[in-house]
């Protein structure tokens, strides 16, 4: 079983919120290291040799997000993302009530790694929990001297900024998170121009994931020729995967990139007592389903991407022979159009339609045309969109109405009782 | 020759004819719109038929009825002859004022 | 007597009118009135064919020739301004003159010895009664036998004025049916474009 | 020319047709007495309809106005007060005239309304001495406030007519009884038919 | 005297009467020549149309417009009605059986009579149309006057191919001299010549050129109204009326019997003559279209006017023969 | 667009096949537009930038995976763009069908029916028919957004345009999109009324029929609109504008697309609205004459011949110091340069257009245009800000704070307008707050105090930087009076000629009787002068005065001859504007039967008096001369132009201050029912130290007592800005005339009444 234990290592085992624990466990050291010994340019260099890519879901190298900052004497920021509230994912929640000061950790070697005197954690607003355990995390660091100005006494600055969200799912993405740090509606920005040029309050800014900055402090204690040596060609390192559906076990699971999925349902428990596999969503609500054919694939972001689907956040969804996939369906669109910010149109009127529609279907009442309607307009409104949500709209609905059309021609209405 | 016929003496007859006649010439002669010039003339005429016919009645001869006769006719002739003058005079002059038009002047 | 006076007041008055009358056309009128009393004066005297020609030839045809070209000159564009009428007074003095010593003529004239009748073959009958003095036979018969020639004449001296006024007021381009004008104006434009584009 | 002067057979030939139409039976209709029915489309005077529930169907859109080809038409639209609504919807005609003199009875009004409020009837009678009497407003073009036709407006807040730009069923509400001439299709005559009307 | 006077008030009620359902009846016939009934809403059958017609014309407004000469304007229509009436006087219906004339006055010279004063008729018509003061009265005028004396002309010629056949000018004497033959068989070319120039003369359709409502909004009378309008409808009809008698007195026979049938009265083969005659007027209207000016004038002059000399020196080369 | 852009600032692509050049950063959008492709757009706009939220104007980009929209997608060297084809196609029509899902078809019902952009690129674009089977989502309609402003929830597409313009370009921040997803909607944020100066240029903005004035409401459909293109003349901005016409009446008036230079096509809410007096039942429409008391209508010829026989007898008797003409702001340029010269004609040099409180509207050589106003690194305003003066010239001035200029406000008694601002106490401070780097800076002066102005110029001059001055005036066309020669010591074009009396000496003469005619043409100084007690005594003094007005205005009131005139829209004409543009003016209807132009009012004068009148042309072309000609030799707050009004005298109480308020004044806006809700109530501003002082809440009624009058019912307002010692009052009000006290006297503060107390009561 390769279960591995990098992040997760010590959770469930010691109350790692403890700063004294942490500490124990060579909490800090990596920070003190890094303000003491080395430039943030070397630290750059080791997230981008490391091979990170983002966890939060589109996977993008780390290092290269970073180095897109433009040179000068602009404030620059970090911001780090813990607003998971994609369907199925549960792993920064558990970091952030687990090991809050692993996270902190990661978001101080972070903003240290772009030259950043201010980082920011937005935390999603039904957190309360992580949120109260995290702030006392960082009251701890402040007061044990790792957050604050003139760190370990060479001058350099560092101020983190707790910010709350109020419950909404598109502020998981990271202009529309900027927009509600800002103050303002969140609700996703025009791009260009993009948060690396101008973010938060109009400067330089990086966004980064719960997971993504953890990692860097494993990447810099062991080094990241470590953390590449795992994983396949282009998906190295380690991840967090939520697993939950029709498993025995669900819960998180810190796996090698490159694992197949037939594994990962095993490491879970595999699946009841006498059910069959129907279909797997590898990556959270947005993504579309892979079915028993790809069972041996490993997953990875160019398999997942390959097999029709994504890796994502790794929110990994079994789906056995009992599931009645147009009430999925219908409970993932009444989601995306329930979270549009109704910005743009295709998402706005596409989703709330295509919710319409599926409600019929879920109380029988579909019809005949509905079938190619829904083909057509989640297909067309895909890419439409100034964000990624309005196209999380289509993939599962489309691989589901691709596999089990029959699931929903069983509610289209054929006759219509004459009144 | 009869003096009088139903009690009317002829000179009565004759004077009439010729207090006609000058009013038509008093008219040919002071009037300058050529058609009431050529009614004028045409009054004379008949003054002068006036006196034929009861010249002819007085001597039961008609000959004076013929003169009479061809007079209208040839008063016939004049007249249209007259008019079609005045007509291309109008056309030609845009004015009927027989002093006015003097262009035959010479 | 009665007949006669009042018959001689109408054709003083109407002839003094048509002498005087402002527009032309009161002069037609009266004129005509004038003829009408003349045309009685005919019956009275015996002149039936006469006074019936009277009407037919003068008011009917000669007069209507005035009115119809009152009425052509009205329908022109220009209306038709006279100066003031002449009255020259010596003419005038001259015919007043005359006029006199016309009726003393005739009075001293109706004084002289009477003359035997020359009669013709008619007897003197009631008017509208035929073969009477002035009626048609009669008429007839002198016109087209014992006075033929002058009546011969007469007709010439009708087809000169009637060539005459042909001539004069006629219009004597030659007459082209709108039709073919138009096709001759088409020919002469399209030739003139012709010459044009060389 | 000669040939249409001496054209002497079709003259015959004319005179005998006419001659012959003397006894041919007369379409006439004795129209007072006797009124001709009208087909249900036929285009006469206009009237303006209801809903069922007695809103009326003009919206004041002017979509009439602006088609009209005689600009005949005058549409003054207001807004409807929330709480007593004239028509469904927000607008409602403050002032509808037509000038049925200027009308050419095309019918394009017809064709542009989009909730049929305007429509033209068989009525075709509507002679009068002044010339004002045919500007025809809405208190003349509207039909009884309970002759609506067709299914009322949907009851949503400030909603749309909900056949909005369907057609209805019936085109006339014309009824015997409150004055309109009984023209439109199932109703009785009041006159029989005589002559060739029939 | 009192006998002419009674005659005469007699005449004129025939007269009138006859005008009144002469119009009432052409209506009639052009409306069924015309698919249409006609007027039929006063009284039955429309038989007191008339009547109606005359209370409207005797209500009705009497227009003098501003332009107009107003003495000349209101004697024309009483020259059209008076010489109209006027020719009655000698107009004979029928005879006695010791030949004298049923008529008001017999005169020798009656058919020269009668063209004098048809001669003055068109001082109604053209004094009417100059004395409005405008222009379609004036263009009517101006119309009325050269076609009536164009076609005045050959209708004398037509005459004069009767008189000479009949050797009188009395009308009384023409008619006995049909006793044998009519003249409209020896004389049928003048006859024609008479039926078209009698048309023309009464201003009648296809030579109503003098009214052509569709050209000159009713021509000479345009601008009357009223009763002065009505006087030139009356001389109109009872012009018709005229003619009719003149055809049927000189072509016709007159009131002799056809076919030796005797029994019935002259004065009705007379009245049935004129009323054939009549209703042909009628007919011809509800036929033919109107003739262009200068065709009429063209056809009167060049076609008409040759025709009747050629008939006239025809019937004097037979006369003298005979 | 002053230079040719150099080289490397050129940007070489392909749209629809066709290769374009066109500068660096333009957008696919404005590119198309060059080669009259149209690419169909609902958020963007050419004044508010991309938003990408439609995702309308879907292009097709060689080389890039996805459809682009046009509206964010800068040109790149190389680019080949694609605005037809199947996909691009395919992805608007879904746009458009998306679009539609929810919109009611009520396009009959819908006052856009006929010029929406949906509407019109549903027919361009769309599929014509939808698989839509469901019923469409219900929304309030008719939602009352404020005073002017009418929002339809069920048609809005979401574009945000307004809520960009609100915060972009008004700068106002009121309106917000509130909720999510499909139930997202236009609201203000705090839920109050929506209104400021410039709300209704969201109507505008919207494509759709969401956002519709009160005024325009179902009044017409626009293809029967007659639409005329004039300059609008309310205040001395002169913003180009479109006049829409329908049966006689002002229906609305609409920006034009294009003027950059003026108006930066947008309208204020005065210029924009105030249309209604045009057919206003209060319109005189015939000369009034007062005989015994009372007005009599009388006909033009014999008020006419009455008016010149008074002049004749006035120049007879007295020559022509006795006769006076004031006005001119109201007039168009060929208005008042018949009234100069017709003046001169006669002898008579008591001319004016200073009837209100404006001394002076050419800033002088160095006055700049709105666009250069953009540019400014700072802003000054000394005397009242534009904000209420000159609106649309205000909007300039945000551009510019909005682009990093510093806007400093020198001893303001205004309320703080929503944008970054420093007001400092005085002259030098204002120059100390000027960063160092700043080398544009533009002094804005309200006209009034030119020692204060000369102050502040010579202040604020610099070697080495650019000092632009402004005046933003209270009249439309001030600047154009002064240029033809409505001035007592100047003639048409500048040219100095024979001084007369200034308005303050015409009111001295009449005063002392020697006044026999005054003429105003389009003024109502009774209500505008700074000193209105003074101005109203100098009125009734005056033998014979006559009035050229629309409506019974104050002044009328006083005149023995009144003359229905011509209002802005029922005239052509030029006007010159507060940065010296000409600007022409046309005719949008004809002026009620019986009113006549001012100009034709003039030249039947000059008629009846019977001056030579110069021909069209040349008044026409000394027009023109005129108008173009540079106030060469005019300061900034030049003397000629201070008048002799005194500094009244000190004593206790509070300094009354006047500021002007955009819909407040007499005559059209008094006279126009339809802006009623949008006048601004008679209020009195008191600073917190004197409000607690004189125990003043807001919302108390109170009444100002000054030398020489009171000032009855104002609405207390505690405002915080203001120094203590100061009440603010606004001018021009009907009701509450600002005038019946001498400005900057001392008030006390009488009669206060509790709100609480009134309710109660």
């Amino acid at each position: 079983m390769p279960v591995v234990k990098v992040l997760t290592d010590g959770i469930g085992e010691v109350d790692l919120t403890d700063i004294a624990i942490y500490r124990q466990r060579d909490g800090y050291r990596q920070w003190e290291r890094a303000v003491r010994e080395l430039k943030s340019s070397e630290v750059l260099e080791m997230a981008d040799r490391s091979g990170l890519r983002g966890r939060g879901g589109a996977g993008f190298p780390t290092g290269k997000k970073w180095s897109f900052l433009p040179a000068g004497d602009k404030p620059r920021y970090l911001v780090c993302n813990c607003d998971e509230a994609e369907p199925g994912t549960f792993k920064d929640h558990m970091l952030l009530e687990r090991a809050p000061h692993l996270v902190l950790e990661g978001i101080l070697l972070g903003a240290y790694g772009i030259g950043s005197h201010h980082a920011f954690i937005y935390i999603r607003g039904e957190f309360k929990r992580g949120y109260e355990i995290f702030s006392r995390a960082l009251e701890e660091a402040r007061a044990a001297g790792f957050v604050g100005k003139n760190l370990f006494g060479t001058g350099y600055d560092l101020e983190v900024t707790i910010h709350r969200g109020a419950g909404a799912y598109i502020c998981g993405e990271e202009t529309a998170l900027l927009n509600s740090l800002e103050g303002k509606r969140g609700e996703p920005r025009l791009k260009p121009p993009f948060p690396a040029i101008a973010g938060l309050y109009g400067m330089p800014t990086v966004v980064n994931n719960v997971e993504t900055l953890a990692y860097l402090v494993s990447i810099l204690r062991n080094g990241p020729e470590w953390f590449a040596a795992v994983g396949t060609e282009r998906s190295k390192g380690y991840k967090i995967i939520s697993i939950s559906g029709h498993v025995r076990k669900p819960g998180n699971y810190e796996v090698p990139l490159g694992t197949t999925v037939r594994e990962l349902i095993e490491i879970a428990g595999g699946l009841r007592e006498g059910r069959t596999l129907r279909a797997v969503q590898p990556g959270g609500g947005s993504s579309a389903c892979i079915f028993e054919e790809h069972l041996d694939l490993p997953y990875d972001y160019e398999s997942m991407a390959k097999a029709g689907s994504m890796l994502g956040s790794g929110a990994f969804v079994v789906f056995d022979d009992t599931t009645d996939f147009v009430k999925c369906a219908f409970n993932l669109v009444r989601f995306f159009a329930h979270e549009s910010c109704g910005q743009c149109t295709p998402c706005r009127e596409g989703g709330h339609w295509l919710e319409t529609v599926l409600h019929r279907f879920v109380e029988g009442r579909g019809l005949e045309s509905d079938l190619a309607m829904m083909r057509r307009v989640s297909s067309t409104i895909t890419g439409l969109n100034l964000c990624a949500l309005g196209d999380s709209i289509e993939p599962f609905l489309k691989s589901v109405l691709q596999r089990f059309p029959e699931q929903f021609e069983a509610r289209v209405l054929r006759e219509v009782a004459s009144a | 020759m009869a003096t009088s016929f139903a009690g009317v003496p002829i000179f009565y007859y004759e004077a009439l004819a010729s207090i006609l006649f000058f009013i038509g010439l008093t008219g040919a002669i002071a009037r300058r719109n050529p058609l009431v010039m050529l009614m004028s003339i045409e009054l004379m005429f008949n003054a002068a038929n006036l006196a034929f016919i009861v010249f002819a009645r007085a001597w039961l001869n008609n000959a004076g009825q013929i003169f009479a006769f061809l007079v209208i006719t040839v008063a016939a002739a004049e007249a249209a002859i007259a008019l079609a003058i005045v007509v291309v005079v109008f056309r030609f002059a845009q004015q009927v004022d027989v002093d006015e038009v003097r262009v035959l002047h010479g | 007597m009665i007949p006669f006076w009042i018959i001689a007041a109408v054709l003083i008055v109407s002839a003094l009118w048509t002498v005087t009358a402002r527009k032309p056309i009161y002069s037609v009128v009266s004129l005509l009135l004038n003829f009408a009393a003349l045309a009685t004066t005919y019956l009275i005297l015996h002149a039936e064919f006469l006074a019936v020609m009277q009407i037919i030839v003068y008011s009917g045809a000669i007069l209507m020739l005035f009115v119809f070209v009152i009425a052509l000159l009205n329908s022109g564009i220009a209306a038709v301004v006279l100066g003031r009428d002449r009255v020259p007074v010596a003419p005038a003095a001259a015919a007043a003159l005359a006029a006199v010593a016309f009726v003393a003529t005739a009075i001293a004239a109706a004084h002289a010895p009477a003359i035997a009748p020359i009669a013709t073959h008619s007897p003197l009958g009631a008017v509208g009664r035929g073969n009477v003095f002035g009626s048609i036979g009669d008429f007839g018969q002198a016109l087209f036998l014992s006075r033929l020639l002058p009546f011969e004449i007469t007709a010439l001296i009708l087809m000169v004025a009637v060539v005459g006024v042909v001539l004069l007021a006629g219009d004597l381009t030659p007459y082209v049916p709108t039709r073919r004008r138009a096709e001759q104006t088409r020919r002469a434009l399209r030739e003139a474009i012709l010459r044009e584009g060389k | 020319m000669r040939k249409h002067l001496f054209n002497v057979g079709a003259i015959l030939q004319g005179l005998g047709i006419t001659f012959k139409y003397m006894f041919v039976r007369r379409p006439t209709i004795e129209y007072p007495s006797i009124k001709k029915q009208h087909a249900p489309r036929f285009h006469g005077l206009h009237e303006l309809r209801r809903y069922a529930d007695g809103k009326e169907r003009c919206i004041g859109c002017e979509l009439c106005s602006s088609a009209c080809p005689a600009n005949a038409i005058t549409v003054i639209g207001a807004e409807n007060a929330p709480d007593a609504r004239v028509s469904p919807g927000e607008r409602h005609a403050a002032s509808y005239e037509i000038d049925e003199l200027r009308c050419i009875f095309c019918g394009l009004c017809e064709e542009a309304c989009p909730t049929d409020a305007i429509v033209l009837t068989p009525r075709f009678e509507m002679a009068d001495y002044r010339r004002g009497a045919f500007v025809y407003s809405k208190d003349r073009l509207l039909v009884p406030s309970d002759a609506g036709v067709g299914t009322p407006p949907d009851e949503r807040p400030n909603g749309i007519p909900a056949d909005l730009g369907r057609v209805a069923e019936v085109k006339s509400t014309m009824n015997v009884d409150r004055g309109y001439s009984a023209t439109h299709r199932g109703e009785v005559l009041k006159t029989e038919r005589k002559g060739l009307a029939g | 005297m009192l006998i002419v006077l009674v005659k005469s008030a007699i005449l004129l009620l025939v007269v009138l009467t006859t005008f009144a359902y002469a119009m009432l009846f052409e209506r009639k016939i052009m409306g069924w020549m015309q698919l249409r009934p006609g007027p039929n809403r006063v009284g039955p059958w429309g038989l007191l149309q008339p009547a109606a017609d005359a209370a409207k014309l005797i209500l009705k407004e009497d227009l003098t417009p501003k332009t107009a000469d107003p003495l000349i304007y209101r004697l024309a229509p009483f020259i059209s009605l008076l010489t109209a009436f006027a020719v009655y006087a000698i107009v004979p219906f029928g005879a006695n059986g010791d030949g004298s004339p049923w008529a008001i006055g017999d005169v020798n010279a009656g058919i020269l009579f009668l063209m004098a004063i048809s001669s003055i008729g068109v001082y109604g018509i053209s004094l009417g149309g100059w004395a409005s003061g405008s222009k379609f009265p004036l263009l009517g005028a101006v119309r009325g006057t050269a076609q009536m004396i164009s076609y005045e002309l050959s209708m004398s010629l037509s005459f004069v191919g009767v008189l000479m056949l009949a050797g009188t000018t009395s009308l009384t004497g023409i008619v006995n001299a049909q006793e044998r033959v009519w003249f409209f068989i020896p004389q049928a070319l003048g006859f024609i010549i008479y039926v078209i120039t009698a048309v023309a003369e009464t201003n009648r359709t296809p030579f109503d050129l003098v009214e052509a409502e569709t050209e000159l909004v009713g021509g000479f009378h345009t601008e009357y109204s009223g009763l002065r309008f009505g006087s030139f409808f009356i001389a109109e009809y009872v012009n018709m009326l005229t003619v009719s008698c003149i055809a049927s007195l000189l072509f016709l026979g007159g009131w002799n019997a056809p076919f030796g049938l005797t029994m019935i009265p002259g004065i009705l083969w007379f009245v049935l003559k004129v009323g054939a005659f009549m209703f042909f007027y009628m007919w011809l209207r509800a036929t033919l279209p109107r003739f262009r000016y200068d065709r009429l004038m063209t056809f009167g002059w060049k076609v008409l006017l040759p025709i009747a000399t050629l008939n006239l020196v025809a019937t004097a080369a037979w006369v003298a023969l005979h | 667009m002053s230079s040719a852009p150099a080289t490397s600032d050129l940007v070489n692509l392909t749209i629809d096949g066709v290769p374009v050049q066109v500068r660096k950063g333009t957008l696919l959008v404005e590119a198309a537009k060059l080669i009259k492709q149209e690419i169909p757009v609902y958020c963007y706009h050419t004044k508010l930038g991309p938003a990408g939220l439609c995702r309308v104007c879907l292009v097709e980009v060689e080389g890039m995976p996805k459809l682009q929209i046009g509206c964010n997608t800068p040109v790149a060297e190389g680019m080949v763009v694609r605005t037809r084809g199947e996909s691009v196609e395919k992805g608007r029509a879904m746009v458009l069908e998306l679009l539609l899902v929810n919109h009611p078809l009520d396009c009959p019902i819908c006052d856009k029916g006929g010029e929406c952009d949906l509407q019109d690129y549903a027919m361009a674009y769309g599929r014509g028919s939808s698989d839509l089977a469901d019923p469409k989502t219900s929304k309030p309609k008719a939602v009352d957004l404020g005073p002017t402003i009418v929002l339809d929830e069920e048609r809005c597409v979401v574009c945000q345009r307004c809520v960009r313009f609100d915060d972009l370009i008004a700068g106002e921040r009121q309106l917000v999109l509130k909720d999510r997803g499909h139930r997202d909607m236009i609201a203000t944020a705090t839920g109050d009324p929506y209104r400021h100066n410039f709300t209704g240029n969201v109507t505008e903005l919207c494509p759709v029929g969401a956002l519709t004035s009160k005024t325009y409401r179902f009044k017409s459909r626009p293809w029967d609109l007659k639409r005329t293109e004039t300059s609008c003349t309310q205040c001395s901005v002169g913003c180009r504008m479109n006049v829409d016409v329908r049966r006689e009446t002002v229906l609305r008036t609409m920006s034009v697309e294009g003027d950059d230079a003026v108006s930066d096509w947008w309208l204020c809410d005065r210029g924009r609205y105030n249309v209604g007096y045009v057919d206003a039942p209060g319109r005189i429409t015939q000369p009034l004459l007062r005989r015994d008391g009372t007005f009599v209508q009388i006909g033009w010829d014999d008020a006419f011949a009455i008016w010149a026989k008074a002049i004749r007898a006035a120049l007879d008797a007295r020559g022509p110091e006795s006769i006076a003409a004031l006005g001119g702001g109201r007039l168009t340029n060929e208005e008042a340069y018949l009234l100069a010269r017709s003046m001169r004609e006669l002898g008579a040099k008591n001319i004016d257009w200073r009837t209100g409180r404006q001394r002076q509207a050419t800033p002088g050589s160095s006055g700049g245009t709105l666009l250069d106003l953009e540019r400014a690194g700072a802003i000054v305003t000394v005397g009242e800000s534009p904000a209420q003066l000159a609106p649309v010239m205000d909007l300039r001035v945000r551009k510019a704070v909005r682009h990093g200029a510093r806007y400093i406000r020198v001893a303001s008694h205004e309320a703080p307008p929503t944008m970054r601002h420093h007001d400092v106490p005085d002259v030098a401070a204002a120059a100390a707050a000027i960063p160092a780097n700043v080398t544009r800076v533009a002094l804005i002066w309200d006209g009034v105090d030119s020692t204060l102005a000369r102050a502040a110029f010579a202040a604020l001059e610099r070697d080495g930087r650019t000092l632009l001055t402004y005046i933003s005036g209270e009249q439309g066309n001030a600047r154009g009076a002064e240029a033809m020669g409505v001035l007592p010591f100047s003639g048409p074009g500048y040219h100095v000629a024979d001084t007369g009396r200034d308005f303050d000496g015409i009111c001295a003469d009449a005063l002392a009787g020697k006044i026999d005619v005054l003429s105003i043409f389009g003024a109502n100084p009774a209500l505008n002068a700074a000193d209105g007690a003074r101005v109203r005594g100098a009125l009734q003094a005056v033998g014979f005065l006559v009035v050229t007005e629309l409506f019974m205005t104050e002044t009328a009131k006083m005149a023995t001859l009144v003359l229905p005139a011509a209002g802005a829209f029922e005239k052509s004409g030029s006007i010159v504007n507060l940065a010296g543009d000409v600007l022409p003016t046309a005719a949008a209807l004809a002026p009620p039967g019986g009113v006549l132009s001012d100009f034709e009012i003039v030249a039947g004068l000059a008629r009846a008096l019977e001056i030579a009148l110069p021909d069209t042309e040349e008044i026409e072309r000394a027009t023109i001369a005129a108008a173009a000609a540079l106030p060469v030799g005019i300061a900034f707050g030049d003397e000629r132009f201070a008048g002799t009004a005194k500094e009244p005298a000190l004593g206790d109480g509070l300094r009354l201050r006047v500021t002007h308020h955009a819909f407040a004044g007499g005559g059209t806006l008094a006279n126009d029912e339809r802006i009623a809700t949008l006048r601004p109530l008679p209020e009195a501003a008191f600073s917190r130290a004197d409000a607690e002082r004189l125990g003043i809440r807001t919302g108390d009624y109170v009444d100002l007592v000054g030398p020489g009058g009171t000032m009855h019912d104002l609405l207390a307002e505690v405002r915080e800005s203001l120094a203590p010692g100061e009440v603010v009052t606004i001018a021009g009000l009907a009701d509450a005339p600002a005038n019946a006290l001498a400005e900057r006297s001392r008030v006390r503060v009488e009669n206060v009444r509790h709100a609480d107390a009134l309710v109660e009561a």
